[in-house]
């Protein structure tokens, strides 16, 4: 009489849903709580999602599905916007389940929460990397985290990519301040800053402009030779950059562009690919196929 | 007083008895000055044969005429008062909030002498022998000239860091002094040097509050037959030897006003205003008279051989003390009565709280008619 | 039991963890020799993790066996009865150690709790308090707690006396101290909300503190309290304190040395020491002093600059000399300046404010000076600082600026319909750090069936690196028949401008701008026949003014302009002052030559600093403005539409907006060429968090009116009004006044307007 | 339509170091030693370790600009040579101190004041 509990269980996930829960809940077992919450939960209706994981935890708390309730209530968490609450419930799940086999996608989803705190675009399209860069290094140190304690999880790669997409953003942060520094005529402050940019920031993309700024800075600070330093490293190192830069006063002053330029090789080799992008993160994968992790 | 928590029970009513065997006829009211107000005091009556002496916390010392209730004299001496008198050949001693023993002359009032100690004298110095011994709010006790008010010595002792407002006071016979302590303790020392004869612990602290471990001595301390009486409000009871101090026997009676006796029982009115009576030998309580329960009752005193204590109301009781049955009371002063009736002779003299002074007889209807 | 190798290790009881949960934190592992220390430190480990109520190891052949009882989950607690105890505070530090929802239950921590609670009321003199702890058993290891706690009576301070205080009286001493007994409720007219009689030994410690620095601050060296003595009346409810005080003497200073290295000359230094030989000693003057020269040494570049003095009491001569050693630390350096909180403003923005640069010697004037400048722009709403030392170097710190934002852009938009004005549509859209750049933007639009108005603005504080902003501003505007208010008049205008603002000082700034402007009145002046007789559609004023000036008038204008502004803020100032002179004149060439000069001065007073029964939040400030209109060379009139007009929410408030000052034929509104109003406010201190943040309260009394000309102002013809007045800096419409004017100084053919708002960003 | 001198923020750079400092200033001192001397140098380039630049730099509020030099060269951990303007004086500019006192800061206690000696830069011992 299997098939009988299955439609008894069917009609109760359908009260859940159908908002009679008070009755429905009271009666479902653990599974059909689950798959509900889990159905909330992808249907992106978090906050419901959210209460029925609690349910799960209080009733059946030494169930698979309890475990597995308080892992998705992270992602719930984070998907309704309270990331204070999923990094809190992320930490307890660190502590009291250290060795779960989805323990490297807590750590991962920790950094994606502190990572999708800062809007990637505002709506007057202003760049809010200018602005407060806490909470970037904050991620930083999360996927970091997770990059060393588990340097075989599928999560690794994805992390990696976001961690270098923060370093070029931090490293933009210090360049924009070196210029303001450049442009108040401020020629030490310009060139200490460069200097810790081209120190901290090695392979992003902001490494050719402080360079250049810190020979500029040398120079008008009467620093002849390590103007010169600088401008050596510059052309070492970036070879199209200089001529692009060239080129692009040329244009500035209207003469004829030159289209036979060496390709714009901004990236020297240790940068490592920049061909994909990090995707969005996904759900943590239901608690069916306990097996195998498929990456996001 | 252990922490029975919660507020405290209501006094309770007057007890109806069918015959009145005794009843108090009022001789005469004076009001010697505005008293004590509510606040606790070390105020006592004293007596010099034909006059009685009152202090008052307005700063004015009175003395009436015991005969008729007429004013001898009256003085004011601008002090903040808070203890005494104590009559001692023909002196007043007073004390006052701000550390002060003054010395006055019983005759006129006029000021003698006057020493500043380092505490509040919150409670009535002893006077004796040539010496005064006053006790601070610091736990300091000074011994000085009775003449001159010149100190002669000084002990210090420890004050826990919680006490009961008021205290005992000090004990002067023959060549030694006896004073309770906040500390739970009885202490004696030699009056000439200070020197500490011995000391024992009436109560020790228990519980885990500052409020479970309080047990001062506030218990007037009671001499008798070579017997020291001492009660502490931690519920201890004690009979000490006077020599040693040694505990001869204890009970577990608590008492925060004193105790008077008879030749062979001891009376007491214990935390909560239940008067008790134990055999002076071993302590072992004859009977209890529960019928004035929280009427915060004073010291019990002998008068006529009864039992008599004075209420929150201005009432005297009396008792009759093979068995504490209440065989009358009055309605004396109408005010709070805080420190022990006196009694003269036949006359009663009661101290109320607001500074009246009354002087009542006892009188026996059946016995007349 | 004996050691043995583990070939295997089994976990047993295991109930809501894993079993790997418990192998991760046990030290040992298959194959390790297990003796007795060993299984002791396993335990230990096990325990430490606090995952568990009972640990213990057992040997089944060659496996250890390893049974565990998992410490039961909370489900419920609660706690009930604590009026007086913080209730979410509370709640909050015990989640902190543990005790709430979800956390693991310890026997021992509730206890500890229990005794922490009553010891807590026991401090603050509830002596008759009662705390039970109750523990109820739910299946599935989870367990329910409560705590109810039953204060009881407080005991109240019923009498302090001080013993020994001989050159100050108890009462003088009972003030400076924050205890206090119980006095009738009518005798702390301030104070009444607070209760002080409540005796708490933290409160009496403190009191002992500050009774031992007022001496000290009076020259009395030696004052200490002796004793302290506390006791309860036998009925709990009251507590009398006696205080034991040995006062000594009272020291004067018999001389003041400066010692170490002073870096600049001592004669520098003696100017700032307050205190003079001869003078009694005080403790407080002699830190101040020490406060005052470390902060003079900071702004030479010495941050970390230690200043202490030191005192050689004379007992027998009561005297006492002060030196202060000096010992300047290294000069130090500014690392980096880094800001945190702007998420919606650029670094830039911030940075561009700063007189403190990196690389640069640290002065502490030039930071604090950078953090006002920061808190005087328009969207922050407060800045704070720190500077710290960078570890591993002794000269170098960093300077961290730590900004709250305030919202900076208003959108408003209305569509409405009202009688007079036929249908009605507005949209006003203002943001004070566009893009996050500091650059702001006003736009306005409105049409109804009288008025299509379209203007906005556009400022860069920073068009040069230096600060010399300019701001550029454009309307058109076409009118028919004003008739509701002002005298009934056609106007279209069109006109552009562009103003400069150059610093001259660090405070004050000189305008200077250029402005093009048209505009056309048209109406009928000749009379229209209505029902038999003349009627005129428009004023006599107006037809006289076109009469004698014609309908169109072209004007170049040169404004000029100088302002020193010194408040700590733009918005909710509490201190400093805001003036401004500024005169606009039409150029010759253009077709009406007129002046137009106007001087406002803002100042603020922290009353409240003056005298200590009032809290130091109040604030008084008071508002002038006179502006004054005027023809010159050939200019033959002022034309109406340029006039001036009082009353109204942002002028003299409760008379209806700007029907204050002359009047046309038809009892409209005309304006005047001389306006004097005053807004005074006394600001007073509110509950609210936000208050003075974006929120503040003040009573008002205003005063003002137009003359139709300086020569004709009437002193007892200015109107005045009172009567408390709300700002709040709303999220979306910008600061919104609301005021009502308790009293009007109301004269015949005036409109009172006793309850009026308005809204937008005003500057 | 630049005014003769409007106010400009003024910018200061660089190490303050006094003239005695610099007399003091010998070869063969080890890094540590000139660090104590001098201070922290503000100028060294991750491409040359070996060279400290104390630079000094300050533009006063009408824009005139003032600065000086002193580059050392450390080899083999001891100081091998100095150049640029022996006569290294970075004193800090009166006008730093006289920035426009704020008139009623409350919140920060009163600067030194200067006006003791004339207006006359402080001299620093």
């Amino acid at each position: 009489c299997a098939s009988s509990d299955r439609a008894d269980e069917m009609q109760v996930a359908r009260d859940i849903v159908g908002g009679g829960e008070g009755r429905a809940v009271a009666r479902a077992n653990a599974e059909t709580l689950y798959n509900t919450a889990r159905g909330f939960l992808d249907s992106n209706d978090p906050q419901k999602a959210l209460e029925l994981y609690e349910e799960l935890q209080a009733r059946f708390p030494f169930t698979e599905y309890a475990i597995q309730a308080q892992l998705e209530t992270i992602y719930a968490n984070k998907a309704a916007k309270q990331p204070d609450a999923a990094l809190a419930a992320a930490d307890r799940f660190i502590k009291q389940h250290p060795r779960h086999p989805a323990i490297d996608y807590v750590y991962y989803l920790r950094g994606a929460t502190n990572y999708d705190r800062v809007e990637t675009e505002t709506v007057l399209g202003a760049d809010p990397d200018k602005r407060d860069p806490t909470q970037l290094r904050q991620a930083f140190t999360d996927f970091n985290l997770l990059i060393r304690n588990y340097p075989d999880s599928i999560y690794r790669k994805d992390a990696q990519l976001r961690m270098i997409n923060i370093r070029h953003r931090l490293a933009a942060h210090s360049l924009s301040i070196a210029e303001y520094y450049l442009k108040r005529r401020a020629y030490v402050a310009a060139s200490r800053r460069a200097e810790f940019v081209v120190e901290r920031y090695q392979g992003t993309d902001s490494i050719p402009r402080a360079l250049e700024i810190m020979e500029h800075a040398y120079r008008m600070a009467g620093l002849e030779e390590l103007a010169l330093n600088a401008q050596a490293v510059l052309t070492a190192s970036y070879p199209g950059f200089l001529v692009h830069r060239r080129e692009f006063y040329r244009q500035q002053e209207g003469l004829e562009p030159r289209y036979d330029l060496p390709p714009l090789d901004v990236q020297p080799a240790t940068a490592g690919d920049q061909s994909d992008t990090p995707s969005s993160v996904a759900a943590p994968p239901p608690a069916g196929d306990r097996t195998v992790y498929k990456s996001p | 007083c252990a922490s029975d928590g919660g507020a405290l029970p209501e006094p309770s009513p007057l007890p109806d008895l069918d015959r009145q065997l005794i009843r108090g006829e009022v001789l005469w009211r004076r009001s010697g000055g505005d008293g004590a107000g509510e606040k606790v005091s070390g105020f006592r009556l004293a007596l010099d044969g034909a006059r009685v002496y009152t202090a008052n916390r307005n700063g004015r010392v009175s003395a009436i005429n015991i005969e008729d209730g007429s004013l001898a004299w009256r003085t004011n001496t601008e002090l903040r008062l808070v203890s005494g008198p104590v009559h001692i050949d023909g002196r007043l001693l007073i004390g006052t909030r701000d550390g002060e023993l003054v010395s006055l002359s019983a005759d006129d009032g006029s000021r003698q002498w006057a020493v500043t100690l380092s505490s509040e004298l919150l409670v009535p110095p002893a006077a004796g022998n040539g010496t005064v011994v006053a006790r601070s709010l610091d736990g300091r006790i000074v011994a000085l000239e009775l003449a001159t008010g010149e100190r002669r010595w000084t002990v210090e002792r420890q004050v826990p860091t919680l006490t009961l407002r008021g205290g005992a006071a000090p004990l002067i016979d023959g060549d030694a002094v006896y004073a309770g302590l906040d500390s739970g303790k009885v202490l004696a020392l030699s009056l000439g040097t200070g020197e500490q004869l011995w000391e024992q612990r009436v109560a020790a602290p228990a519980g885990r509050t500052e409020l479970e471990r309080v047990v001062d001595v506030d218990a007037e301390l009671l001499l008798a037959d070579g017997v020291l009486y001492a009660a502490s409000v931690g519920d201890r009871l004690v009979s000490l030897a006077l020599s040693s101090g040694r505990v001869r026997w204890s009970r577990e009676i608590g008492s925060r006003t004193g105790l008077t006796f008879n030749p062979s029982q001891l009376f007491v009115t214990d935390r909560s205003s239940r008067v008790l009576a134990t055999n002076r030998r071993s302590g072992a309580t004859i009977w209890t008279n529960e019928a004035l329960a929280y009427r915060n009752l004073t010291q019990p005193v002998m008068y006529k051989s009864y039992v008599m204590v004075a209420d929150y109301e201005g009432y005297l009781h009396w008792m009759i003390p093979e068995d504490g049955t209440p065989i009358g009371y009055a309605d004396v002063v109408g005010e709070p009565v805080r420190s022990a009736p006196v009694v003269v002779g036949d006359r009663i003299l009661v101290l109320g709280a607001e500074g009246t002074v009354v002087a009542v007889e006892g009188v026996f209807p059946d016995a007349e008619d | 039991f004996s050691a043995f190798t583990a070939e295997e290790i089994r976990v047993e009881g295991v109930q809501r963890l894993e079993s790997g949960t418990v192998l991760t934190y046990l030290p040992l592992s298959v194959g390790d020799r297990v003796d007795q220390s060993r299984s002791a430190q396993a335990i230990r480990a096990l325990y430490d993790t606090g995952l568990f109520e009972d640990v213990s190891l057992g040997r089944d052949g060659n496996t250890l066996v390893v049974n565990v009882r998992e410490r039961p989950e909370i489900a419920s607690f609660t706690i009930e009865g604590n009026k007086q105890i913080g209730g979410d505070e509370l709640k909050e530090s015990l989640r902190q150690q543990g005790m709430a929802e979800g956390e693991l239950y310890k026997r021992a921590l509730l206890d500890q709790l229990r005794l922490e609670l009553q010891r807590q009321y026991y401090a603050n003199g509830f002596y008759a308090v009662n705390v039970e702890t109750e523990v109820t058993e739910l299946d599935g290891n989870r367990v329910d707690i409560a705590i109810n706690v039953e204060e009881g009576q407080v005991a109240k301070i019923a009498d302090i006396n001080i013993v020994g205080n001989e050159d100050f009286s108890d009462e003088e001493l009972l003030d400076v101290i924050s205890l206090e007994s119980v006095k009738p409720f009518y005798a702390h007219p301030l104070t009444f909300w607070r209760s002080r009689a409540n005796y708490s030994r933290e409160k009496l410690l403190g009191d002992m503190e500050t009774l031992n620095s007022f001496y000290q601050d009076q020259g009395y060296l030696r004052f200490n309290v002796t004793s302290i003595q506390v006791s309860l009346s036998p009925d709990k409810r009251d507590i009398f304190l006696t205080i034991n005080v040995d006062e000594g003497d009272a020291y004067t200073i018999s001389n003041i040395e400066f010692a170490g290295d002073l870096i600049v000359p001592e004669s520098n230094l003696r100017a700032l020491v307050s205190a003079r030989e001869g003078q009694t000693f005080s403790r407080q003057l002699v830190t101040d002093t020490a406060n005052r020269i470390s902060s003079g040494l900071a702004d030479f570049g010495y941050a970390f600059s230690e200043v202490d003095p030191l005192t050689r009491p004379d007992d027998e001569e009561k005297t006492v000399e002060v030196t202060f050693f000096v010992e300047p630390g290294k000069r130090a350096y500014v690392r980096r300046i880094q800001f945190s909180g702007n998420q919606k403003t650029n670094d830039e923005t911030l940075r561009r404010e700063m007189r403190q640069f990196e690389g640069a010697t640290f002065a502490r004037r030039a930071v604090e000076r950078s953090r006002v400048r920061l808190a005087r722009l328009q969207f922050i709403e407060q800045a704070t600082v720190e500077t710290e030392p960078v570890p591993g170097s002794e000269d170098l710190v960093d300077v961290d600026f730590s900004v709250s934002e305030r919202p900076a852009g208003t959108l408003q938009f209305g569509v409405g319909f009202s009688d007079a004005q036929g249908f009605l549509i507005n949209g006003s859209v203002s943001h004070s750090n566009f893009r996050g750049t500091g650059n702001r933007l006003r736009l306005q639009a409105e049409t109804n069936s009288f008025a299509r108005t379209l203007s906005g603005s556009w400022t860069d504080p920073y068009y040069t690196e230096d600060g010399i902003s300019r701001t550029i501003s454009a309307f058109y505007r076409d009118t028919e028949e004003i008739i509701r208010f002002g005298s009934g008049f056609d106007l279209n205008s069109i006109g552009a401008a562009t103003t400069f603002g150059i610093p001259i000082s660090e405070y004050s700034n000189f305008r200077i701008g250029f402005g093009v402007e048209t505009n056309e009145i048209s109406t009928r002046i000749d009379p229209i026949t209505l029902g038999g007789q003349p009627t005129f559609l428009t004023s006599a004023e107006l037809r006289q003014f076109i009469r004698q000036n014609g309908r169109e008038f072209f004007t170049y204008e040169l404004r000029t302009g100088w302002n020193r502004d010194t408040r700590n803020r733009s918005f909710f100032a509490t201190r400093g002052a805001n003036t401004s002179v500024n005169f606009d004149f039409k150029l010759p060439g253009s077709d009406v030559e007129y002046y137009n000069a106007s001087f406002t001065h803002e100042q603020f007073f922290a009353v409240g600093t003056w005298s200590d029964w009032l809290s130091d939040k109040f604030v008084f400030e008071t508002n002038l403005r006179v502006a004054d209109t005027g023809v010159w060379g050939k200019g033959r009139d002022v034309p109406p539409y340029d006039n001036y007009f009082a009353g109204g929410a942002r002028s003299v408030r409760g008379f209806q907006d700007g029907f204050l000052g002359p009047r046309d034929s038809f009892n409209n509104p005309f304006g005047g060429q001389f306006l004097t109003t005053m807004q005074n406010e006394l600001v007073i201190p509110t509950f609210l968090e936000s208050d003075n943040k974006s929120t503040r309260l003040s009573l008002f009394y205003d005063v003002g009116n137009v003359f139709s000309g300086a020569d004709e102002f009437e002193y007892d013809d200015l109107r005045s009004s009172a009567g408390a007045a709300f700002y709040w800096f709303t999220p979306f419409f910008g600061l919104l006044r609301v005021s009502y004017a308790v009293y009007v100084d109301e004269r015949p053919n005036d409109r009172v307007d006793r309850f009026q708002f308005s809204f937008g960003v005003g500057l | 339509c630049a005014l003769p001198s409007y106010y400009r923020v003024p910018v200061l750079q660089g190490n303050v170091v006094t003239q005695d400092k610099v007399q003091q200033l010998e070869l063969g001192m080890t890094p540590p030693q000139v660090r104590y001397l001098l201070g922290t140098p503000l100028v060294v380039s991750n491409f040359e370790p070996n060279r400290w630049d104390y630079l000094f730099y300050y533009r006063n509020t009408r824009g005139q600009a003032r600065e000086s030099k002193l580059s050392l060269h450390f080899s083999e951990g001891a100081l091998a040579s100095i150049d640029g303007d022996e006569s290294y004086e970075a004193l800090l500019p009166e006008e730093q101190q006289q920035i426009d006192d704020d008139p009623d800061d409350l919140e920060t206690p009163p600067v030194i004041d200067n006006s003791g000696n004339d207006g006359r830069q402080t001299p620093i011992p």
